[in-house]
């Protein structure tokens, strides 16, 4: 009996685990968080300075409506940054879904092919700076997409920019794109869909690349023109670990706007496994259990050494989690970027926080479910795709656009199949 | 500490009685109770108990699941003494060929464990309280019976009852008077007492297991645990006030039954 | 002398059957009186206390009775509780016990209901009596009071006792008191005083003495000569079952059976010390 | 009174006796343990009606075709195919290395046999309907077999993803539920069923003949009725799967380094369904009274987060219709209705012509927080004047009361779907799981369009008029749809879960 109960004790008890390199922790010690815990006024001060409810916003994922809640300045400038991420993880998304939707309906039926769609799912691939091969499509066709990668490349789009199945509104993206205007029109904002003179509804393909890019460069105007602020205000709940990070990602010719890839100095000291260049879910996990060992002892410690208001600031705004989502996100997008579709779906899985899954939080940012949307596409899951995106609706109803566009696809693919249902 | 069990028991078996005759008179509905927005309120705002998970008054249900085994026990407690008192008597009182007759049928109804019998009495007859309570009653009868008979046997063949016939006292009155009210009503309401522990704790298990005792909405200590058990940021109380209760009720019925000693044997 | 209420004639008890059957009492008879007390005396297992089991229809031996005829007469009609159907058996010992035959049991404790207090047993006996419509003295209407009158110091006390903690001779006082408060026209007394210190022996058997004096009729077993040449109006002496010898008045003396003078002869051997 | 059903003594005595060993039992290294509410009572595709049995049919049985890791259709017993000219034909010619588990090879004799079996209207399958659209089967020789279509099919192999079961297992060319097969299955799958055990649990061994071995070598599924217990089994080691984690528990196990999570999203939806072949559950006005009793999100509440859904698809489903409003609990509207449907409110409880209107409610006993539903559904409509009673029905009682005899009049259950989210069979007239006997031309043309149509949009819009007409018939209540996710130890490797078969790439999977 008793030898029983100790035999349950021992085997309930924490199990020692191997640890990562000593050299680890101190990687770490130099990022955000430690800063936030050891010095919790310079946090604060900080969030006074430049809108408390800005971050809060920002810190619960609800880019649109931090946008509203930041007044002008380092805020501002920060939240356009995430904007153009997300906005950057869409246009990805939505150059992976016309494409397909093109093709598996052109497939289906060729008449499509005379419409609108081919021409639209080309330019979803321009905007995102795809080379595409515009020769089979008509010549009206070919003229205004050609403006595309003129746009991105820095050219004005022509004044008279018009194909016979365009209207303003892409249009308005093109000029987006190239920097001369900073929005859409009121009329094209809305989740409406193009008015087009065929049948069927379809969407504006460039919305969120041109979405990006304005933001990109609003951000870029804003880190400008308060150029030597706090640099917590970039580093805080962001991708970067440490200031080190942050500036390895300046160097990127592509510029902070580009989605950030989180291979900074910091996770190199922890000297995780690779996930290898097989699209192997298993690897992917390993290295994410690597990283969860290193952060689950650092974690430990950073509470104990904490000053009591910091240590309060980090178990209630969840900064390691959260930090950790944001280094699983950058690994998914660049799983994705490298074609390891079914790796970055088990990065995304192990990032999403379940116990608010379909919500936007703390750990569950805008990005993770835009890039799960893609992930799932890649992998097949048409229709799961759909379901990654529903949380983002509320606060970015553009969203429903692309939903629609890929509930069509889902459709297209699931046509000839037939459906099986069970209970339960 | 048998003076402080049996009076500790006594206490909880009386407050047993209380709650039951409380919740028969104050018709307790547990559909009605249900409210969401008041679920798994702490005790205080939530009334003496708090409130399960559906909002229910666990007081209230704490006391209304008295039902679910005081009824039961005492119709098994009719159903074992219909069983076991009248062989019981017979047995004891004439002994001979009657006696080895009413042994052999208990011996039958006994070979079988309690349990088994309970439960297989429940899958034929389906899983009402009363089938319970019946199976239970004639599982604890033989018992009785035994108890009862050798007593009985004991007795029969004292002075003292040769005495009372002679003075006149008729063979019926005999038996049922001195023999079996004033010798053996110590000795029935103890195998009584176990029977109810019995059915209490028979009645709790069936129930928290789901599918054969007492099924959602009514209450019972055993489906109010299995509906709490493992529910996060619950009422602790929820799911500890009827573990506790069941606990109390079967050790206050048996430390009752063990400390019952006759007035009068040394 | 007045006609005997009680006769019984050829009374043979039988215990067991087959090659097991004992006879216990083989021919057995006796006739007795109101205000007669008649001593029956013998020999252990002579089958004194058989003979006087069956005149209450309390043997306890199988098959017990097995022929025989006992009479009973109750003042205004005459039982025969050993004849006709069980229905009718049964409606003669329900006349005669209790309210005609009244006894006094031998081991006084173990006649005690041990689970229930001895006043509890003093009253039932007077609800018994008054059901047979036998009249109770203003007097005596409680429990203690019989105790009382059975020589019992401090009778409310010991009606709230339990028959183990009494003393033996409190306990035989207890079964007077029980004998007494039924009030029964005859008490067939088995051996009332064995046991019993010699100063408690006098004591109860001045009540037994002052039974008779009001019209009760006594049997008395007994092996104490003492006790018969004091009270006896006739001896019976019993031998293996059957009466040997039947002789009037108190004194065995004239006995000229064996069995008697051997009685005589023990009693005479252990010196006598008892008056 | 239906009659009740006699569940074996040493049935009963398991959960008394069993439950403490239940955590004892030990695993071999490569064995998968997963924890299912309930056990299938028979182990035969053709009768499958529950995702537990279609989650062990993927182990033991294979189709023709199946998905790849990207879900797109591969071929699985087949080898390859040719499609005829008009696309009514097919020759399909089968792998010549696939084997029942008892050796035998699988030929065109089994395919024929299973399509016919299948369509065959005395064998009364559950999966009738996805051989529908196939005239006729025959065999060319021992590995062709040719369909012959109803209609011209783009892409047949889509369709061909029905499990094949051995001729030579059955007598004759009928299938029966009771046939012995129920318990001792043969199929051609990766695992092989070893035995069905008394405690409901199932074992099945790697079948080593098999092309494609697989890394596990035995995969057991046991039963775990108490819900309570399937998390704290799988954190004690004592499981090494679960299929679906309460929402209760997703904290604790997400917070958990040795197990992880996957999302196992099958398109799931519950529903109030109401038997319209009973009065007065025809007539619409009592069914679209008590719909309006019922307040949805607080029968939601208390189970966990979901979405509430206005019609039979997820919400984010393409064909989910957002422009319908949902029911409003509104007391004076039942009120109304019930008046409008002859009844009069007395007292506690609504009456026509003497008759108290009651419900009974039915549910299946493992449907995972059915309880709480019930009893706050009971509770609403006890308040408003219609006395509730409920049925927790095990699952012979289930199949015989609702999906042979339709004896019920009100049933809360879950429907799940595949990533078609094809709601045919449940709201056709002639649909096979349509056991509510919804009728509507309307419905049934709408179907019947988004069946034929080659238009992605034109489809979309048919289901989605759909969605609005089974609103306004209302033969169902329609609940929500909650978060699902299926729990594994770490130690399980290289898993990917198929998004509704769950095992279907179960050959990869090994222990480490």
């Amino acid at each position: 009996m008793l030898g029983g109960l100790l035999w349950l004790a021992v085997g309930c008890g924490p199990a020692a685990e191997p640890t990562v390199a000593d050299g680890a922790p101190a990687a770490l010690d130099a990022g955000w968080i430690s800063q936030v815990v050891t010095a919790p006024a310079s946090f604060t001060a900080l969030v006074d300075r430049t809108g408390r409810e800005g971050w809060v916003l920002l810190h619960q994922g609800r880019l649109t409506q931090a946008a509203r809640a930041f007044p002008d300045g380092p805020g501002r400038a920060r939240i356009a940054l995430e904007q153009a991420w997300l906005s950057q993880d869409l246009a990805w998304l939505a150059a992976e879904a016309w494409p397909r939707l093109a093709d598996a309906w052109v497939a289906r039926d060729p008449a499509i092919a005379q419409g609108p769609l081919p021409a639209l799912a080309a330019a979803s691939l321009l905007a995102t700076g795809a080379p595409v091969d515009l020769s089979a499509l008509p010549a009206d066709d070919q003229a205004w997409l050609a403006a595309i990668p003129a746009a991105t490349a820095g050219q004005a789009p022509p004044a008279d920019l018009r194909g016979p199945d365009v209207d303003g509104c892409v249009a308005a993206a093109i000029a987006m794109l190239g920097g001369s205007a900073d929005d859409l029109p009121p009329a094209c904002a809305a989740d409406a869909p193009l008015r087009l003179d065929t049948a069927g509804s379809f969407y504006d393909p460039l919305r969120f690349a041109a979405r990006a890019a304005a933001a990109g460069r609003q951000a870029q105007r804003g880190s400008g023109s308060d150029g030597d602020s706090d640099p917590l205000a970039l580093l805080l709940f962001g991708p970067w670990w440490a200031p080190a990070d942050l500036d390895a990602a300046r160097q990127d010719p592509a510029g902070l706007g580009a989605a950030p890839a989180m291979d900074g100095p910091t996770l190199r000291a922890l000297a995780l496994p690779e996930a290898g260049a097989e699209d192997l879910p298993q690897a992917a996990r390993e290295r994410v259990r690597a990283l969860d060992r290193a952060l689950d002892d650092w974690e430990r410690a950073q509470a104990q050494a904490a000053d009591p208001d910091g240590a309060a600031l980090l178990t209630d705004l969840a900064l390691v989690p959260q930090a950790r989502g944001r280094v699983l996100l950058s690994w998914a997008r660049q799983a994705l970027a490298q074609d390891r579709p079914h790796q970055a779906t088990a990065y995304l899985m192990l990032a999403h926080d379940v116990e608010q899954a379909r919500e936007l939080g703390p750990r569950n940012p805008p990005s993770l479910f835009a890039l799960a949307a893609l992930a799932a596409l890649r992998t097949g899951r048409t229709r799961e795709a759909l379901d990654h995106l529903d949380p983002l609706l509320a606060e970015h109803p553009e969203v429903r656009a692309l939903a629609e566009t890929i509930g069509d696809l889902a459709v297209l693919e699931g046509m000839d199949r037939q459906g099986d249902s069970k209970e339960n | 500490m048998t003076r402080a069990v049996a009076w500790g028991g006594r206490l909880v078996l009386v407050a047993i009685a209380l709650a039951w005759a409380l919740s028969l008179l104050a018709g307790y509905d547990p559909v009605a109770d249900v409210a969401p927005a008041r679920a798994s309120l702490l005790p205080g705002p939530g009334g003496p108990l708090g409130t399960d998970h559906m909002g229910r008054s666990v007081a209230w249900r704490l006391l209304t699941a008295t039902q679910a085994f005081v009824g039961p026990g005492l119709l098994a407690s009719l159903v074992a003494l219909a069983v076991g008192l009248p062989g019981g008597a017979l047995a004891g009182y004439l002994g001979g060929p009657v006696a080895l007759g009413v042994r052999y049928a208990w011996t039958v109804v006994g070979a079988l464990p309690r349990l088994v019998l309970v439960l297989l009495a429940c899958s034929i007859y389906g899983a009402e309280a009363q089938v319970l309570a019946v199976a239970a009653g004639v599982s604890f009868g033989p018992a009785l019976g035994e108890a009862v008979e050798a007593r009985l046997a004991e007795l029969r063949g004292r002075e003292f009852v040769l005495a009372t016939r002679a003075h006149g006292v008729s063979a019926a009155r005999t038996l049922a008077w001195h023999l079996l009210w004033v010798g053996c009503r110590a000795l029935v309401l103890r195998q009584l007492l176990f029977l109810l522990a019995f059915v209490l704790v028979l009645e709790t298990s069936l129930s928290y297991i789901g599918g054969f005792g007492i099924e959602e909405p009514t209450p019972s200590w055993g489906n109010m645990l299995a509906f709490e058990f493992g529910v996060h940021d619950g009422n602790p109380w929820a799911w500890a006030a009827p573990a506790l209760a069941t606990w109390l009720g079967t050790a206050a019925a048996i430390g009752v039954a063990s400390t019952l000693r006759e007035r009068g044997r040394g | 002398m007045a006609e005997p209420w009680i006769r019984l004639e050829g009374l043979r008890v039988v215990a067991g059957d087959g090659a097991d059957a004992r006879v216990l009492v083989d021919g057995a008879g006796l006739a007795l009186a109101p205000g007669e007390v008649l001593a029956l005396v013998g020999a252990s297992g002579s089958g004194k206390t058989q003979t006087v089991r069956a005149c209450l229809g309390l043997v306890q031996a199988r098959p017990g009775v097995v022929a025989g005829a006992l009479e009973v007469h109750d003042g205004a009609r005459t039982w025969r509780p050993y004849q006709g159907e069980p229905a009718v058996r049964r409606a003669a010992w329900r006349a005669l016990r209790g309210r005609v035959l009244g006894w006094l049991p031998q081991e006084a404790r173990a006649s005690l209901d041990p689970l229930r207090r001895i006043g509890a047993q003093v009253r039932e006996v007077l609800e018994l009596r008054r059901r047979d419509g036998l009249p109770l003295a203003a007097d005596r209407r409680d429990a203690a009071d019989w105790l009382a009158v059975a020589g019992l110091p401090e009778p409310g006390r010991v009606a709230g006792l339990y028959p183990h903690e009494l003393s033996g001779g409190m306990a035989q006082r207890a079964c007077l008191a029980l004998a007494l408060a039924r009030g029964s026209r005859f008490l067939l007394a088995d051996e009332p005083t064995t046991g019993l210190d010699p100063t408690v022996q006098r004591a109860l058997l001045d009540q037994l003495g002052a039974l008779r004096g009001e019209g009760c009729g006594l049997l008395l077993v007994t092996h104490d000569l003492g006790v018969v040449a004091r009270l006896a109006d006739a001896i019976l002496v019993m031998d293996g079952g059957a009466v040997v010898e039947r002789l009037a008045g108190g004194s065995l003396h004239q006995a000229t059976s064996a069995p008697a003078r051997a009685l005589v002869q023990a009693t005479l051997r252990q010196g006598e010390a008892r008056p | 009174m239906h009659p009740r059903p006699l569940p074996s003594p040493a049935l009963l005595l398991l959960p008394l006796l069993g439950l403490p060993a239940l955590g004892l039992g030990m695993a071999w290294a490569d064995e998968l343990r997963y924890a299912e509410d309930q056990a299938p009572a028979i182990v035969n595709p053709l009768f499958a009606t529950t995702m537990s049995e279609a989650r062990v049919h993927e182990l033991i049985f294979e189709g023709l075709y199946t998905d790849d890791k990207d879900l797109a259709t591969r071929p699985d017993l087949a080898e390859s195919a040719q499609l005829s000219e008009d696309r009514r034909e097919m020759t399909i010619l089968l792998r010549s290395d696939a084997t029942w588990h008892d050796g035998r090879p699988v030929t065109a004799d089994d395919v024929v046999f299973t399509i016919r079996a299948m369509k065959d209207a005395a064998t009364a399958s559950t999966e009738q309907g996805r051989v529908d659209w196939i005239e006729s089967a025959t065999a060319v020789d021992p590995t062709s077999v040719r369909l012959r279509f109803v209609r011209p099919e783009a892409r047949p192999e889509d369709k061909l993803f029905f499990k094949i079961l051995p001729a030579h297992a059955f007598e004759g060319a009928t299938v029966k539920r009771t046939d012995p097969f129920r318990s001792r299955p043969i199929g051609s799958g990766p695992f092989r069923l070893e035995s069905f055990n008394e405690d409901g649990s199932i074992r099945m061994g790697r079948y080593e003949e098999h092309r494609d071995r697989a890394g596990l070598g035995t995969v057991t599924m046991r039963e775990v009725s108490d819900k309570n217990y399937q998390a704290k089994l799988l954190m004690y080691e004592s499981l090494e799967a679960l299929v679906r984690v309460l929402p209760r528990d997703l904290a604790v196990l997400q917070a958990n380094r040795k197990v992880e999570l996957y999302p196992y999203q099958t398109n799931s939806w519950w529903y109030l369904g109401f038997n319209l072949e009973r009065k007065p559950f025809d007539d619409a006005r009592v069914r679209g009274a008590i719909s309006r009793m019922i307040d949805v999100e607080a029968l939601l509440a208390p189970i966990g987060t979901g979405d509430t859904l206005t019609g039979p698809f997820v919400r984010s489903s393409p064909f989910y219709n957002h422009k319908v409003a949902p029911y409003v609990a509104d007391e004076a509207a039942a009120a109304a209705l019930l008046q409008e449907a002859g009844y009069t409110r007395s007292g506690d409880s609504w009456t026509k012509g003497g008759k108290p209107l009651t419900l009974r409610v039915s549910a299946h006993k493992s449907l995972e927080s059915a309880q709480e539903v019930v009893i706050n559904l009971q509770s609403q409509l006890q308040g408003q004047g219609i006395p509730v009673t409920v049925d927790f029905l095990d699952e012979a009682a289930w199949r015989s009361a609702i999906w042979r005899q339709q004896d019920y009049d009100l049933i809360l259950s879950q429907w799940s779907f595949d990533r078609n989210e094809d709601v045919r069979e449940q709201f056709h007239s002639q649909g096979s799981r349509n056991f509510t006997g919804y009728q509507s031309a309307e419905a049934d043309r709408l179907l019947d369009l988004a069946r034929d149509s080659l238009d992605p949009q034109e489809k979309k819009q048919a289901l989605r008029d759909l969605h609005a007409r089974v609103h306004d018939d209302m033969p169902m209540v329609f609940l929500w749809t909650l978060d699902s996710y299926s729990a594994m130890a770490v130690d399980v490797r290289n898993v990917v879960i198929h998004p509704f078969y769950f095992f279907t790439w179960a050959t990869d999977w090994s222990m480490q």
